[in-house]
């Protein structure tokens, strides 16, 4: 009730989740707007945009719908997203929770190996990860993941940590919960704002980061996602500037609103604020 | 006969029917520098150690070989100054050219090579290693400026096989007695050319600067060549348009650009300079997967397969649509074979009746950029269309190299240089002596057929010219049936460059020796 | 008295449509002459605060002055501009705040922020500045002025702070100084100190002071004159001895009646009982690992023997730091001990992993400080009393129907079994944490400092309850508090701690009478209000 | 001493995890496929068995794996990051050739991106919910949300080539032979373009920063105590809202300081700028593993070293820290 009033407070936000539902839909009736493979050389090569009712945003330098490829790449393009932002999540948040629940040791053994993985420059290790593996889906998907992770290990332990001291943990402690019982049952439910809150710029974080490596070349050929339009239209930017445009506003409008629904989602579950006392 | 003749002829009608306006109408002007891309950035440019194209390109300013070669592939006088054959086509006897020193001013002699063509390069070069081991019998100094080759066989190709690139001579003072790979002058070349390397930049540039003691008095008449290594081909083409740089080598900027570019004025282009080398692009095909060995299977692929879009919509309308093995630039050529347009109904036909039955083929693309890329998902799609379940596979060039040398891929994107003769650059890629692990460039799909391999053995050491055309075409005849590989198109390769650099392409292997004849107006 | 320094008429303060009520503070009136403390007193929520902040000018956006005239030596401080406002502030008023250790620029050096002062009003030139920095300092009784105008605000004690804070706010020696619950966060001795030296400094410079306070202790302590606050509406004023002892208001009598008195009450000598609980030389030292230096020890817990029998309060007391909490917590094993022998009804418990312990956990039960974090946000109240027989083994149907004998136990409506944690008031919050310690049935419960974040009259319910509860369930209570009235109203002993270790330890009424230990008199001493409220 | 101790520990414990981290790097890339000597001979056109084992005898890659794990360790304790048999060159020597490009691009985009971020930042918390906030912050989170490679297209296009303003590649003139002022001018102007490029990400990230920073400084309780004495606003942003609000933003930087080395591939391969990013990127190609590892042991360096210089500047800046560590 309250968070959502005050998320509604926040314009930005507000016209980040409508770009962002937009998205999503497309993403989900897309393959029934255009059944068609987006691969398909339908058209002559280089039909500009608006200037045929077929090809609304015009073909590329193969005679592709642009149209056709801009939808399915919202399916792609999110999916890698959401996926290796799970997949960061999945090794970040039990890493982080674990060093910050068991502190000591642990938590040292845990911190130095996070640190270990941001010492290493990302970017290279993601380029080096999917060079070893073979570009593909799978492969994109872990590189972005095992680059992503460290910053959630860390927040994750610092919440755990401060709310491992909290009261009613220690409450939980004297009434004998086991310590997964209070792990899951107490403290991570207490850090899902925050994990949320960095989930959505990290989906974000990764939409770029796969466009990036889709420019460098190292993208799963097989799927037309939005980074490998831009990638493959960039050389054909000065005659035919639409093929590479589209999605580059695509991947703009997609990560831009990631961060403002992200943003209004932080206003509106920060307890600091929520509280709303003084 | 004395070749030579005929050669020194040769070179003043070339030289009369290239320059008719230029070189008559305005004095070379000397003293002038030209830029030039380099992409991607060589690995060295020790030319007898490395043939990396671009180790090629600006080490052939620097070493020379025996001959040069015009755009007819007849052979020109380079370090040797005219030549002789017998009569039983088995001894070769090279007269150097006099007053020759090296960059550090040691002079040049036949000992030098000797040196190079017996051992330097037969024991680092895989291309001279056999013909050397094979062919050659003995290698030898008649006097300071005289060396004899002595063959087992007539062997054709030899006047071919003395290019820049496959017989390099390099420098004896230096080598001779070392470990050639851990030679540290391997980073500061020395060579006869026009050239000498002045510095190199890692990942910036290469600066060359005139010899001022080369051979031929009044050349080169460039004072300095830099070569701009630039890695992303969309940034080399603004670097042509803001005017950083004077020259596109063939294949430095995307075809796309190549009808943006020549537009430009003060441009100029030409195909020219890949006669030697007339690369073809073709589709290896991996005959030891399943239902890939199944020629009616891979007809069907070839009509499957749109060559004109390949050529037109890819590749920029530039080069010639193959019809075989042979390019038809290079010797031996026959057009007397099977076709195959572009069909896609028989191809689904075909591939039905082969007996496919949807089991997955994969594409490894050829990672040489954004045009090799568009061609592997235009090929993908028109399989597609043709009901293969075809299915692209990304690699880097280590990738690649690896799984096509490894005859880890079912169908794999190659370009092959041709090399002026089919012994030297064609049958090596079919005939099943040459199935070896590890050389991507070999016969990688293990396709193997006794009569081919002994219609090229024939051909190459046949007598006359007569014989080895017959040869040849029986051989490009069975090839066109049998599909081993599905060829895509003879690429050109144009170079852009601003038309006041003048005599920049004027042999067969183009800027690989260019800049000793070019000025700039 | 003459002309008022600052006099309030009908002032009314707007709150935002969101908040509970319309007005922060309607109509009030007040005036301060020369030399004169006024107190304000009110519980939290009561809208003091935002009197001494209208007057200061730092009221939050969403406060906005409606009505009502604010007047500092005759000028309507409302009605000033903010450049003109900028030159009150500082030179004209001073102000102290109520958390010393965050009320000082964390990166600056204390001289210098003190030095802003002068340089905001543009007085003394630099040298001048400094040398009176140190004077300031020396003033307020701080030891090595100089050495501390170049320290950080770090490396002082909160009581250092606040007599920096002090200083500082009378550097320009302004006519009216305003003390937000300038002591709240103190500890009492700490407290006395500050209340004396305020007090000199007005008597010095006859400075009119307005003090914010919760603590009717303090306002006996240091008022001359007294206003209640009740909801933003000034319900009383008059002189402190008037209002301390004659209150008109029924909310005032009833907020002195809340304040616990210093005189144990009477209790009937039971004969012993068998203890439940034994300590024997607990120790815990607290050390910072570190790779390369040796690290600090900090000793909280040193040689603690104690024994807690069944149906009797023992008093843990001490200030911040005296290892109160740490002895506590060991018992719950909540902390390891280092060494020392824990025994619960008769099982050595400070022995057992925490596996083998977790089964007996139910025996020993806690309840905590802070209302708001000792309640799991995201769980109903019911599921955070039914956790525990849960855990325990219980079906679930079972603890809910046992959480609703609880919530009637503890006064709630057992209707709000599934009502949230936030829709609760704090002293509401307080019940829930206590059913949910009942919840086990435990033998023994350590309530650590269980009422001291609530106002007077909440905490005056839940002593009642909690002793209500005990006799009741025959529970022997561990009672931690810095609070010597609280723990005079609940203990049968006392121990008093200082630095880890029990200087002294009695049953209540003797310890009151004739405390032993140097420090535990020192601590009776500095109980504000302590003579006034000694006899009720 | 108690600073002394601090960095001797923090150095023990960088150098702990350079090492661990070379470990990593070695089977990391060893797992990747292909073959430095097939690569080699590869874009040669040609290759034999001869030549692909003179080759990989040349490169070590015919030792067992472990040995030449121990090799490249023993290597690295000296500080020999190996030779490069593709390059001819001892890595040490090409990494420094290129170091100084990249500590030069990536300097001066940090610079521009911590300046202009702060100002940015303070500015838009100053004026929060004016229009000049909305502004900034609007800016802010287009830069922030446009992928890098697009704003380098876009700039070498309108810049370069449309405009004619600046170079659109490389480090200098070549062959020009500028020396002196006119040099540095030069480079100065090459450098223009990507460091604005690869700035812009970070101004954008550091703006917003700063703002929510100061936000949240804005209402501490000291910021209260200055109010109270009487202090103008702007001294009040000045020294006690932003002074403590960057703090934060200063950790940050620091963090990404190191991560900008290594991360700058793609600048420095649309510019063509002769960095150690686009070195690292071409051996990862060419299977040059001497470098790439050397590449990645030194941009690790970097980032380690720049941690400690983080931690360094923090202590000045926040005298908390002395006590707490």
């Amino acid at each position: 009730m309250n968070f959502l009033k005050r998320f509604i407070r926040n314009r930005g936000a507000v016209i980040g989740l409508v770009i962002l539902l937009a998205v999503m839909i497309f993403a989900v009736i897309g393959p029934t707007l255009f059944p068609q493979s987006p691969w398909r050389m339908v058209g002559r090569p280089f039909t500009a945009p608006f200037t045929m009712d077929r090809f609304p945003l015009g073909t590329d330098m193969l005679g592709r719908d642009i149209a056709a490829g801009l939808v399915h790449g919202a399916r792609v393009s999110l999916l890698i997203g959401v996926i290796s932002t799970i997949v960061a999540l999945l090794i970040g948040v039990p890493l982080g929770a674990v060093a910050g629940y068991a502190g000591g040791f642990f938590d040292d053994v845990l911190m130095r190996f996070t640190e270990f993985f941001q010492t290493i420059p990302s970017f290279a290790l993601a380029i080096v990860l999917v060079a070893v593996l073979q570009p593909s889906l799978a492969s994109i998907v872990i590189a972005i993941g095992v680059v992503s992770w460290p910053p959630v290990a860390r927040l994750v332990r610092g919440e755990v940590l401060s709310l491992r001291s909290r009261e009613y943990v220690q409450a939980a402690v004297t009434i004998g919960q086991s310590t997964p019982r209070i792990i899951f049952s107490q403290v991570l439910p207490n850090t899902i704002a925050p994990i949320i809150v960095m989930g959505s710029l990290m989906v974000a974080s990764a939409i770029l980061l796969e466009s990036s490596l889709s420019f460098l070349g190292l993208g799963d050929p097989n799927l037309m996602s939005w980074g490998y339009m831009v990638g493959a239209g960039r050389t054909r930017l000065l005659d035919a500037w639409w093929i590479s445009f589209f999605p580059g506003i695509a991947i703009f409008l997609t990560v831009l609103a990631l961060n403002l629904t992200g943003e209004g989602l932080n206003d509106a579950l920060n307890p600091r604020l929520a509280r709303g006392r003084k | 006969m004395q070749l030579w003749k005929k050669a020194a002829a040769a070179v003043i009608i070339t030289g009369a029917a290239t320059g008719t306006s230029n070189v008559w109408a305005q004095a070379p002007k000397t003293g002038d520098t030209v830029h030039v891309v380099v992409q991607p950035e060589p690995p060295s440019l020790m030319q007898g150690l490395n043939q990396n194209a671009t180790t090629n390109m600006v080490a052939g300013n620097i070493y020379e070989s025996l001959l040069r070669y015009d755009e007819k592939l007849n052979p020109q006088p380079s370090l040797a100054k005219s030549w002789e054959i017998s009569s039983d086509a088995k001894t070769y006897t090279f007269k150097l050219q006099e007053g020759v020193t090296w960059h550090d001013g040691k002079p040049f002699s036949a000992d030098d090579v000797v040196f190079s063509l017996d051992k330097f390069l037969r024991e680092v070069h895989p291309r001279w290693r056999p013909i050397a081991n094979n062919q050659i019998d003995k290698i030898e100094k008649v006097d300071d400026l005289t060396i004899r080759i002595t063959l087992k066989q007539p062997f054709g190709p030899l006047m071919l096989a003395l290019e820049p690139a496959s017989a390099p001579i390099v420098p004896r003072h230096i080598y001779e007695g070392t470990d050639y790979r851990a030679n540290p002058m391997n980073n500061t070349p020395i060579g006869t050319g026009p050239f000498k390397l002045k510095e190199w930049r890692k990942g910036s540039y290469i600066h060359l600067t005139k010899n001022e003691n080369y051979w031929l008095k009044d050349k080169p008449i460039l004072s300095e060549i830099y070569w701009h290594v630039i890695p992303d081909a969309a940034a080399r083409a603004v670097a042509y348009e803001t005017g950083k740089v004077d020259v596109l080598p063939g294949g430095s900027v995307d075809v796309y650009d190549v009808p943006r570019l020549s537009k430009l004025p003060n441009t100029c282009v030409t195909t020219k300079g890949w006669e030697m080398m007339a690369p073809i692009a073709w589709i290896a095909i991996n005959h030891r997967n399943g239902i890939l060995g199944n020629k009616q299977f891979r007809q069907g692929l070839m009509h499957a397969i749109d060559k004109e879009f390949g050529r037109d919509v890819i590749y920029g309308g530039l080069g010639k649509e193959p019809t075989g093995p042979i390019a038809s630039k290079t010797k031996f050529y026959s057009e007397d074979v099977k076709k195959y347009d572009y069909d896609p109904a028989k191809a689904t036909e075909l591939i039905k009746a082969s007996g496919y039955k949807g089991e997955p083929i994969k594409i490894l693309g050829l990672p040489y950029g954004e045009t090799w890329n568009r061609w592997a998902e235009a090929v993908k799609q028109n399989l597609a269309d043709a009901g293969v379940n075809a299915e692209l596979v990304n690699t880097d060039v280590a990738g690649w190299t690896q799984q096509t040398g490894n005859f880890d891929f079912d169908l794999s994107f190659n370009f092959v240089y041709q090399l002026g003769d089919p012994a030297i650059g064609v049958a090596r890629s079919y005939v099943s002596s040459n199935i070896v692990k590890g050389n991507p460039f070999g016969n990688v799909g293990g396709y193997s057929n006794p009569e081919v391999d002994k219609l090229f053995a024939e051909a190459a050491v046949a007598p006359t010219e007569e014989k080895r055309q017959e040869l040849y075409t029986k051989v490009q005849q069975i090839l066109t049936d049998e599909l081993p590989v599905l060829w895509l198109l003879e690429l050109d390769f144009p170079t852009i460059y601003r038309c006041n650099v003048k005599n920049l392409v004027t042999t067969a292997i183009g800027l690989n020796d260019g800049f000793r004849d070019a000025w700039k107006e | 008295m003459g002309n008022p320094v600052l006099s309030i008429e009908k002032l009314t303060l707007a709150l935002p449509s969101y908040a509970d009520r319309p007005q922060a503070v309607n109509d009030v009136s007040l005036s301060i002459g020369a030399g004169e403390t006024l107190c304000v007193v009110g519980e939290s929520g009561s809208g003091k605060s935002m009197i001494a902040h209208a007057v200061m000018g730092l009221l939050p956006t969403a406060v906005k002055p409606t009505g009502g005239t604010i007047r500092l030596g005759g000028r309507d401080l409302l009605s000033l501009d903010p450049a003109a406002m900028l030159s009150v502030r500082g030179r004209e008023i001073g102000m102290i705040f109520q958390e010393p250790m965050t009320s000082l620029n964390p990166v600056m050096r204390i001289g210098q922020q003190i030095s802003e002062m002068f340089e905001a009003h543009h007085v003394f030139d630099r040298p001048k500045r400094s040398k009176r920095v140190v004077e300031l300092l020396d003033e307020v009784g701080l030891p090595d002025p100089q050495r501390i105008a170049r320290a950080y605000p770090h490396e002082l004690s909160g009581g250092q702070r606040q007599r920096v804070m002090i200083a500082m706010a009378l550097a320009l020696e302004p006519k009216l100084l305003i003390a937000d619950e300038p002591t709240t966060a103190l500890d009492v001795t700490t407290q006395a100190q500050i209340l004396k030296l305020i007090d000199r400094l007005r008597r010095q410079h006859g400075t009119a002071v307005l003090f914010i306070t919760h603590d009717f202790g303090v306002v006996a302590e240091i008022a001359d004159r007294i206003a209640v606050l009740q909801q933003g509406t000034l319900v009383e004023e008059g002189t402190g001895t008037e209002v301390l002892s004659r209150p008109r208001h029924e909310y005032t009598r009833r907020l002195l009646a809340a304040v616990p008195s210093l005189v144990p009450p009477e209790r009937s000598k039971s004969q012993p009982k068998e203890p439940i609980l034994l300590v024997e030389n607990l120790e815990k030292v607290y050390r910072k690992r570190s790779l390369f230096s040796a690290g600090r020890e900090v000793k909280a817990a040193e040689n603690i023997n104690f024994t807690l029998a069944r149906g009797e309060t023992l008093g843990l007391v001490g200030e911040s730091g005296s290892g109160k909490s740490t002895v506590g917590r060991c018992c719950l094993r909540l902390i390891d001990p280092d060494s020392g022998k824990i025994e619960l009804g008769g099982l050595r418990i400070s022995d057992l992993s925490t596996s083998a312990l977790r089964p007996h956990r139910k025996k020993i039960q806690m309840i905590f400080q802070d209302p708001f974090a000792s309640l799991n946000p995201r769980q109903t109240i019911g599921r955070i009393i039914a956790d525990g027989p849960i855990a325990n083994g219980v079906s679930p149907e079972k603890a809910f129907e046992r959480a609703r004998e609880l919530l009637d136990l503890v006064a709630l409506s057992p209707n709000a079994i599934d009502r949230y944690p936030h829709e609760f008031s704090g002293g509401q919050r307080q019940r829930v944490g206590i059913a949910r310690a009942l919840a086990l049935e435990p033998d023994v419960i350590v309530a650590d400092e269980a009422v001291s974040a609530l106002d007077v009259s909440v905490q005056a319910q839940i002593l009642t309850l909690i002793k209500e509860l005990q006799e009741r369930l025959g529970l022997a209570i561990l009672f931690v508090t810095h609070d010597l009235r609280v723990a005079a109203q609940i203990c049968d002993r006392i121990a008093v701690m200082q630095r880890g270790r029990i200087v002294e330890c009695g049953e209540t009424a003797a310890l009151f009478a004739n405390p032993q230990h140097e420090y535990t008199r020192q601590l009776f001493a500095a109980v504000p209000g302590g003579r006034r409220f000694r006899n009720r | 001493m108690h600073f002394v101790r601090f960095a001797g520990s923090r150095l023990v414990k960088g150098v702990i995890v350079l090492f661990a981290i070379a470990v990593l790097n070695f089977f990391l890339i060893r797992a990747a496929p292909g073959d430095p000597a097939m690569v080699l001979a590869g874009q040669a056109g040609e290759a034999d068995a001869v030549l692909l084992a003179q080759l990989r005898e040349r490169f070590g890659l015919d030792q067992p794996l472990l040995y030449q794990l121990w090799i490249y360790l023993k290597g690295y304790a000296t500080l020999d990051l190996g030779f490069s048999y593709r390059q001819e060159q001892p890595v040490l020597t090409l990494i420094l050739d290129r170091l100084p490009a990249t500590l030069i691009l990536t300097g001066a985009a940090f610079i521009i991106s911590l300046v202009l971020g702060v100002l940015l930042g303070a500015l838009a918390a100053r004026r929060a919910g004016r229009w000049s906030d909305s502004l900034i912050t609007t800016i802010a989170l287009i830069f922030y949300a446009t992928p890098l490679f697009w704003v380098a297209l876009m700039s070498q296009i309108v810049f370069a080539l449309k405009l004619g303003w600046l170079p659109n590649v490389g480090y200098e003139t070549i062959g020009a032979g500028y020396t002196g002022l006119s040099r540095v001018g030069d480079v100065a102007q090459h450098l223009a373009l990507p460091a604005i490029t690869l700035g812009l990400f970070f101004t954008a990230l550091y703006a917003r920063m700063m703002r929510a920073s100061m936000l949240e400084v804005a209402g501490a309780d000291f910021v209260k105590t200055a109010r109270a004495k009487g202090l103008p606003p702007s001294i009040i942003t000045r020294r006690h809202i932003a002074r403590n609000a960057i703090l934060p933003v200063v950790t940050l930087a620091g963090l990404q300081a190191g991560q900008l080395v290594g991360g700058a591939v793609l600048t420095e391969t649309v510019f063509a700028w002769p960095g150690i990013g686009r070195l690292m990127f071409d051996a990862l190609i060419q299977r040059d593993y001497s470098v790439l590892l050397g590449v990645f042991f030194v941009s690790s360096a970097m980032v380690v070293a720049f941690n400690l210089i983080t931690d360094i500047v923090y202590r000045v800046a926040d005298p908390r820290i002395e006590v707490a560590a």
